[in-house]
């Protein structure tokens, strides 16, 4: 299977959107194109584990390299293992949701399509890129995007919230940069697969893990530099808010994982305390700042700091288990949150507030809208038979066999966040949805739209399948979080 | 191979009937559902019984023990080799009895539940989230794997919100479930921690070959004993946080605030769960693990017997005081629950020791019958007065005949008057506690007298007293037979139940356990609950001065068992001041002040310096040259530094 | 005399050449603007082909003259921006009534800056460079009726007069340590003395002059502000573009002894340059000065890439890289400017608020070009300020990279200034559509396909890195 | 006595500092622009006297002061008119009054 073709399509699909003459034109185009991503997505699942099946224990599957700049050594290289597979389908699900919901985006219809597709091949980039030098290309590629998502399409104080996150990420990038530097520096190449094999010097390791870890850290939410999140996430349009929670935290995580963790092991090993304690930190204090939120969209962002905080744990805690839990919390964060914000920007659309003391009883005028909070809720509290149970348990587990006491009382404290979500969620619920009908003209609005259902049943297959039959997710990540152990474990020795 | 899908199909029946409820019920099934969930599990009750039957009588019992037989096991999450999540359904004594006890009780709710919520605008979604229950619930008891036992804890956790918030126009209901589900989740993270350290010492989450490992001398018991935390060894702290999570979902004290209000959800509901099975939960735990408790950590079945012994007196004494019939029937229900505890926690392992483990489970199945009907009938009052006050009621005894037997039966039953069902019972419990744990015992017995004057209390309250006159419940009756049939069923149960021969059945270590009932003995709880009733047949029988002048004696201490001695007060205080004013409050400030004041004071300062230096760019020739005359010098001196 | 020799100097024959033509055609008198601007496009577009002949390299006239593959490369690079600008500038130059003294005096500049280049001796560098930079001058003042423009212009004459006495006094320094003015001797003559490390800073300043390092920048802004756009452009491109060359070649072969020494002042001005610059444009107003400050920052990260002198041909080749990348992406951001100051004479943010509602074309541009500036992908620029990043690493110097990666931050920050005014803010008096012309609409396809397409052509970089050996 | 280079060196120089400081002082343009006109002469005298006393046997020195020379008129003439045309706009030539581009 041809990997580039998960950049390629989107970027033509962007480019015959802007060829299009009509809002309808453009609409059909996007849907279309968003849909033969999610096609290449199963697509390349499937060919994944038909790869694997037939015995093929390459760590990279599909891989393709072509030289770049060849006397930087840079290199087009691309290939996937299971963690990016499983990278790819949340970003295809979450990109196919966020058209969706946004078909009735009427203000400079053809631009919100055109960058919400150059955004998710910029991530499609990221996953599949065996290039340090291609993966900070995608990485910088979201930026702009997403500023301009945010600043022409968004709402309350945009320019703001834009401005903040595209520097704060440009900040994490920067970062990055130094540290893909560093590496460079030493071992002269920027493929991540010689990388890997070839361990760096420890000193090089580290001067450069923390602009690495860092760097990514900011993409994905590590406390403190997760102030972007909130403003950024509610002031974003509804499909913006979706892929930044959805997928952008992600790369983040995935970089963490895959450069920072997998090619400085032993870096990762002594920085391991302070990665522990940030995670844990910005999972109990995101939950509790969450709980004095009072605006849905915050409220959201907030707990994503919360629950990208797992993932940090898990890569912290540097055992498979934790590792593999981290990517299932990725995969799972993504689509459970993608999910609130896309039943978040129902609500916003018809009722014009976020305010959660201004709703109430929504749940009998909007039933599906309803359930389909009640389940984002259900999911973000980590309900078993969604997706967000299996992930944190998975974590759970896997921090609690680094034998550690004190990284033990941090997993106890991410534990403890759970009940925190579970104030806050139902709190959010209970507000909203039940109670008496607070305002009168509420009384009027319809229920979601085709469109928005669609996107709903999408991402509610996601989130139950992975809940119902985590193995499925588990056993496409579990063997490739192996490999990174191995090199973790190499460097320990 | 066609035994085992039998007992697969007995949990999956109702999931289906809940998948398909839940997805198209609300639309296209609404007339339906109520058929629909009640042939479901008609079939899981069929299955039970004659699952139970075949497990009994036929395949069970392998050289006189009854073995746990795994009949599915499923990976479903991997951890780590031996590590992993199965689901799987393992049959042994407890868990036959259980399914048994859910799916009938579910199965006389569900009927019941056709007329009491006749006409609901929600009737389809009602009846998809007691599907899902009884689901949950089946999920529950059959568990292989203490994972799995975890996940469906939650699964019923959930149901329980989604039931008792039923009503969620109402703002009470929205609080009620919002604190039933808050609290229990506050106990099950107790659970999850405990899970973590016992997998991690057993190496293990399967339920079998943890007990096997924690119970005879192998590395991973030694490794459990020998690392110790904060004075406890980490085989006693995951005992104890695996209990913390029991004690939360069957309402032990101090985790038991959430019951009484629980009471909110429609009444069916509250018999279902909040009475027969979902509260139940935490004693079945704990009887799950019971041979680690018993053999290898005495110390925290210690804890467990305490526990259960405070609840249980506690309940009580606050249900003598409460005037709401659900509230009342809800801490009779935490403090019966409490005899269960306290009995497992006054037992041994194997033989004659472990007399309290049969007693509990013996007493968790009568209680389940003369608990749900006690709701049920409950329900049936509040069907016809539509309140659930004391005052509103009375004199009921002729409108209502089929419900004033039935109730007067089950009130006998849990006050422990032979030969109902609750007699055997809380003989047994009785019985082994006085072996064990001599101020147990007296606890019990001081409980049973309680008992019987609280059940009577309300019996006498709403059925004599005074006269009740509505024109709209005369106009509706007692109610459909739909309702009545539950109630009279369960009434027969709970005068036969009791002689069912448990003790041949369920026992700690799966032998046959001889036991009569010992007349001397049963003198003295016999003697204390007639003592209560009397008293409640004084005080109550009809209306007079006495139990006001009697609140009044008792004064400060009546009023703190009015108000449930202000255990709901203090949580406020906890959650609402502390956590809120001293973590949640300065975690948002130091979010908006601290790290994005941080963040933006950056920019600031970097605005600042930009217009500090702006006089820098004066405009005037001559200060630029004067500056590239400086720079020069400046280089020179960088040069001079460098340059050796 | 042998004939080839002219092979070599194709592109100055050329350049005279045109020059001429235009200076007798001026003299005739009747070939009008349109006229005018036709031939010389044409004609510069036609010399721009010379690139394709075949060509002859090495050193003519006793050192005074040497062409090579980079030489070539540079002076095409610097060829096309000129025709970019001179596109662009259409409709300024439409009315204008001094066309061909506008056309001729560029193109001497250019012509100077080629000679420049291509010297291999400080006298013919010299000549160059006074070549390059004296009809600039006058050129600042071609708003004849600004008041603006003559200060802008004589800003520029006077100190760019005594920066370049600065730089002979050094020059005759040198001249006295080592008795010749020859690279290729002084190459080896140089080898630190102090005197000759005097001399050294003297000459380094007059180049920081013409690259506009801090604090040798200050007639920068004004004179960008003060002069037409097109010379603006000319100046921030092309003329620095040139400068950045020659500086690079004399560093690192005329001065190369002193490499250890000259790469701390390097790094210490890089610093500053960018942090400056960047604080500087953080709160301008006017485009143009807002350019001349954004490029004092470019010019930062230029020099970082100079001073990874450890591997010589990483760094020419991506400051070569970064320059060709530059002309396009300054150029676009000129080309916007331009247009919308010859037709509504508005120079300011303020004035672009809601460009893109009313100008679409424009305002993507720009918009392209901006983030180009601040390297984003998947602009050129983004490849062109990391490689310069990496060849500045090289020397292990991670302060000074991590310093400049956190100064993208602050630039991306003022970039988006412009973005937001043109794309989410609203104007209550929005600009009105603008009708380009062809030449313009040339000039900004170029633009936007060299920005757009450079990072992905794959062999280019490693075409200019192989040329950049032979500096 | 005889002059040696280091006398005729140190005239240039101090000619070259006179002409920094003339350039730095002055508040007329014109003057500015003699001052730097001091600048070049010195340079010029420099490039004599190192290729007199130093390097006799080539003209390098002296040929790059004929350029020199020849250039400086160029730039004076452009910065002339340029002066011209600050009086026209300015009605002033004294570089203080100009600085309206700033900041």
């Amino acid at each position: 299977m041809n990997l580039s073709l998960l950049i390629i399509v989107p970027v033509f699909v962007s480019m015959a959107i802007l060829l299009c003459r009509d809002a309808k034109q453009v609409r059909i185009a996007a849907l279309l194109g968003s849909a033969i991503q999610l096609g290449l997505a199963f697509a390349l699942f499937f060919a994944y584990r038909a790869e694997r099946e037939a015995g093929n224990t390459a760590q990279m599957l599909f891989t393709y390299k072509t030289p770049w700049f060849a006397p930087l050594h840079i290199n087009y290289s691309v290939g996937v293992d299971g963690i990016s597979v499983a990278m790819i389908l949340l970003t295809a699900s979450v990109v196919v949701a966020g058209v969706l919901v946004s078909l009735s985006v009427e203000n400079l219809t053809k631009e919100f399509f055109f960058l919400l597709l150059l955004l998710s091949s910029g991530a499609y980039g990221f996953f599949i890129s065996l290039d340090l030098f291609t993966l900070f290309f995608f990485l910088e590629l979201a930026v702009i995007p997403k500023y301009l998502l945010i600043g022409i399409w968004g709402s309350g104080n945009k320019e703001y919230s834009a401005t903040k996150l595209a520097l704060m990420l440009m900040g994490g990038s920067a970062l990055v940069f130094v540290g893909i530097l560093g590496i460079y520096f030493e071992a002269g190449t920027f493929d991540i697969i010689e990388l890997s094999q070839n361990q760096l010097s420890v000193a090089t390791q580290h001067f450069f893990f923390p602009f690495l870890f860092i760097g990514f850290g900011v993409f994905g939410a590590l406390f403190p530099f997760h102030t972007w999140v909130p403003d950024g996430h509610s002031s974003a349009p509804t499909a913006a808010s979706m892929f930044l929670a959805g997928i952008s935290m992600k790369l983040g995580g995935y970089g963490c994982l895959r450069v920072a963790t997998y090619l400085m092991p032993q870096a990762a090993h002594e920085y391991q305390g302070i990665i522990i304690l940030l995670a844990a930190i910005a999972i109990l204090y995101g939950s509790f700042a969450t709980m004095m939120q009072t605006d849905l969209k915050y409220i959201n962002a907030y707990s994503s700091v919360s629950h990208c905080g797992f993932v940090l744990l898990g890569i912290g805690m540097l055992t498979k288990t934790a590792i593999t839990g981290a990517v299932m919390q990725m995969v799972s964060h993504g689509l459970m949150t993608a999910l609130f914000f896309a039943a978040i920007g129902m609500l916003y659309s018809r009722t014009h507030t976020r305010a959660v003391e201004k709703m109430g009883g929504l749940l009998k005028i909007t039933p599906f809208i309803g359930t389909v909070f009640f389940i984002a809720g259900l999911c973000s509290l980590g309900l078993p038979g969604f997706s967000g149970f299996a992930a944190e348990m998975t974590v759970f587990m896997g921090s609690w066999q680094n034998n550690d006491m004190w990284y033990r009382l941090a997993t106890i404290a991410a534990c403890a966040s759970i009940v925190v979500t579970a104030v806050y969620i139902l709190r959010a619920l209970g507000k909203v949805m039940m109670g008496p009908l607070l305002d009168q003209h509420h009384a009027e609005i319809t229920d979601a739209g085709w469109n928005e259902k669609l996107a709903a049943v999408i991402l509610i297959a996601g989130v139950v399948l992975v809940g119902v039959a985590p193995l499925l997710l588990q056993h496409l990540i579990s063997p490739s979080a192996d490999a990174i152990m191995q090199n973790v474990l190499k460097a320990a020795l | 191979m066609t035994g085992d899908f039998k007992i697969i199909l007995i949990p999956l029946l109702p999931l289906l009937s809940f998948l398909l409820l839940g997805l198209f019920g609300r639309k296209y099934l609404r007339e339906s559902s109520g058929l629909i969930g009640t042939l479901s599990l008609l079939g899981s009750a069929l299955l039970s019984v004659f699952t139970a039957y075949n497990y009994f009588f036929v395949t069970g019992k392998v050289n006189g023990i009854y073995q746990p037989l795994v009949v599915l096991q499923q990976t479903w999450l991997e951890f780590s080799p031996g590590v992993s999540i199965d689901m799987g359904m393992m049959i042994d004594p407890i868990s036959v009895m259980m399914i048994v006890i859910v799916t009938f009780v579910s199965l006389m709710v569900h009927v019941y539940s056709l007329g009491y919520m006749k006409g609901e605008e929600r009737f389809a979604t009602y009846y998809a989230f007691l599907s899902l229950f009884t689901f949950s619930m089946l999920g529950l008891v059959l568990s292989s794997n203490i994972f799995q036992i975890y996940i469906f804890w939650e699964l019923v956790g959930v149901s329980s919100y989604l039931l008792i918030g039923f009503y969620f126009d109402r703002p009470s209901a929205v609080a009620a479930a919002k604190k039933a589900f808050i609290v229990t989740r506050f106990a099950d993270l107790g659970f999850l921690i405990g899970i973590l350290v016992l997998s991690f010492g057993a190496e293990t989450l399967d339920f079998r070959t943890l007990i096997e490992r924690l119970t005879t001398a192998t590395p991973q018991l030694h490794g459990m004993i020998t690392t110790s935390f904060l004075g406890f060894s980490s085989l006693t702290w995951g005992l104890l946080l695996v209990f913390a999570g029991g004690a939360g979902k069957s309402a032990m004290f101090p985790l038991h605030i959430w019951l009484p209000d629980a009471m909110e959800g429609p009444t069916p509901v509250s018999a279902l769960i909040h009475a027969a099975t979902m509260v139940v939960a935490g004693v079945y735990l704990v009887a799950r693990l019971f041979p680690v408790f018993a053999i290898s950590a005495p110390g925290a079945l210690h804890v467990v017997g305490y526990v259960g012994a405070l609840s249980a007196l506690f309940a009580a004494v606050i249900a003598c005081t409460q005037t709401d019939i659900k509230r009342v029937l809800a801490y009779s229900t935490m403090s019966q629950i409490g005899y269960m505890m306290f009995a497992l926690g006054v037992s041994g392992y194997g033989g004659e020791h472990g007399l309290g483990y049969m007693a509990s489970m013996f007493h968790l199945f009568t209680h389940a019958m003369f608990k749900a009907l006690l709701f049920l009938g409950a329900g049936a009052v509040i069907h016809y007065v539509h309140s659930n006050e004391m005052e509103d009621m009375g004199g009921l005894r002729s409108k209502m005949p089929v419900t004033h037997l039935t109730f007067l039966i089950a009130c006998l039953a849990i006050s422990g008057i032979p030969p109902f069902a609750g007699f055997f019972s809380k003989e047994e419990i009785l019985t082994a506690a006085f072996e064990h744990n001599k101020l147990i015992y007296g606890i019990a017995l001081f409980t049973s007298g309680l008992t019987a004057f609280y059940m009577f209390r309300l019996y006498f309250n709403i059925f004599w007293q005074k006269d009740f006159h509505s024109e709209l419940s005369d106009h509706h009756g007692e109610g459909p037979w739909s309702m009545l049939v539950p109630l009279i069923i369960l009434g027969a149960l709970a005068v036969g139940a009791g002689f069912v021969p448990f003790s041949h059945f369920v026992t700690s270590d799966g032998k046959e356990l001889e036991t009569s009932v010992n007349i001397v003995f049963s003198v003295a709880p016999v003697l204390f609950a007639l003592t209560g009733i009397l008293i409640a047949l004084r005080l109550y029988k009809s209306e007079n001065e006495t139990p006001a002048r009697l609140a009044n004696g008792f004064g400060s201490f009546y009023q703190g068992a009015l108000h449930k001695f202000y255990i709901d007060e203090v949580y406020l205080f906890i959650t609402k001041k502390l956590i809120f004013n001293l973590v949640g409050r300065p975690s948002a400030w130091i979010d908006k002040n601290i790290v994005d004041g941080g963040v933006n004071l950056s920019a600031d300062l970097t605005e600042d310096t930009s217009g500090l230096i702006r006089n820098w760019q004066s405009g005037n020739l001559q200060q630029y040259a004067m500056w590239f005359f400086a720079a020069i010098i400046g280089l020179v001196m960088v040069f001079m530094s460098v340059w050796k | 005399m042998d004939l080839s020799i002219l092979i070599s100097m194709k592109f100055e024959m050329a350049l005279t050449l045109i020059i001429f033509i235009l200076l007798f055609l001026k003299i005739d008198g009747r070939a009008g603007n349109q006229f005018f601007f036709r031939i010389t496009n044409l004609l510069l577009v036609l010399s721009l082909g010379l690139y394709f002949l075949p060509a002859r390299y090495g050193q003519f006239f006793s050192g005074m003259f040497r062409t090579s593959p980079l030489l070539e490369f540079e002076k095409v690079v610097l060829l096309m921006a000129t025709i970019i600008i001179s596109l662009s500038s259409y409709h300024w130059l439409k009315n204008f009534n001094h066309v061909a003294e506008f056309y001729m005096m560029i193109l001497s500049s250019l012509l100077g800056m080629f000679f420049m280049m291509s010297s291999d001796n400080l006298l013919m560098f010299y000549l160059g460079l006074e070549l390059s930079s004296i009809p600039v001058a006058a050129l600042c003042n071609f708003d004849l009726d600004k008041k603006i423009s003559s200060e802008a212009a004589m800003k520029m004459i006077l100190s760019s007069a005594f920066s370049s006495a600065i730089l002979l006094f050094g020059v005759s320094l040198i001249y006295g340590t080592t008795g010749s003015l020859d690279y290729y001797v002084l190459s080896r003559a140089v080898v630190g003395t102090p005197l000759q490390i005097m001399a050294f800073i003297l000459i380094f300043s007059g180049f920081a002059f013409k690259l506009s390092v801090v604090p040798f920048h200050l007639w920068t802004a004004d004179v960008y502000e003060g002069s037409p756009v097109a010379v603006t452009a000319f100046l921030s491109v092309v003329s620095k573009g040139a400068m950045a060359f020659v500086f690079i070649t004399t560093l690192y072969w005329v001065f190369g002894n002193l490499g250890g020494t000259w790469y701390y002042m390097l790094a210490i001005l890089a610093v500053v340059t960018m942090i400056i610059g960047n604080l500087f444009a953080l709160r301008q107003s006017n485009l143009k000065r807002f350019f001349a400050f954004s490029s004092i920052a470019q010019v930062g990260y230029l020099l970082i890439g100079i001073s990874g002198f450890v591997k010589a041909s990483l760094s020419i080749g991506s400051v070569v890289y970064f320059v060709l990348i530059y002309v396009f992406s300054n150029l676009a951001a000129f080309g916007v400017i331009s247009v919308i100051s010859a037709l509504t004479g508005k120079e300011t943010i303020e004035d672009y608020k809601g460009l893109y509602r009313s100008n679409p074309t424009l305002a993507l541009l720009m918009a392209l070009a901006l983030f180009s500036l601040a390297g984003i992908p998947p602009t050129a620029g983004f490849f062109g300020k990391l490689f310069l990043l990496t060849a500045g690493s090289s020397t292990g110097a991670w302060p000074l990279i991590i310093i400049a990666s956190l100064n993208l931050i602050i630039s991306l920050y003022y970039y988006l200034r412009i973005v937001r005014a043109m794309f989410i803010d609203e104007s209550s008096e929005p600009l009105a559509k603008i009708s380009l012309s062809f030449s313009e609409m040339a000039a900004f396809l170029l633009c936007a396909g060299g920005i757009l397409s450079i990072g992905f052509m794959k062999g280019l970089f490693e075409v200019i890195f192989n040329i950049s050996g032979g500096l | 006595m005889e002059v040696t280079l280091n006398h005729i060196l140190f005239l240039s120089t101090a000619l070259f500092f006179i002409g920094v400081y003339g350039f730095l002082t002055r508040r007329n343009v014109i003057t500015m622009l003699m001052a730097i006109e001091l600048l070049l002469n010195s340079v010029n005298i420099n490039f004599i006297a190192f290729n007199k006393y130093l390097y006799a046997d080539k003209l390098d020195g002296v040929f790059f002061t004929l350029f020199l020379i020849a250039i400086a008129a160029a730039e004076a003439a452009v910065a002339i008119a340029i002066i011209i045309n600050i009086y026209r706009n300015y009605k002033s030539i004294d570089v203080d009054d100009v600085d309206t581009l700033k900041w």
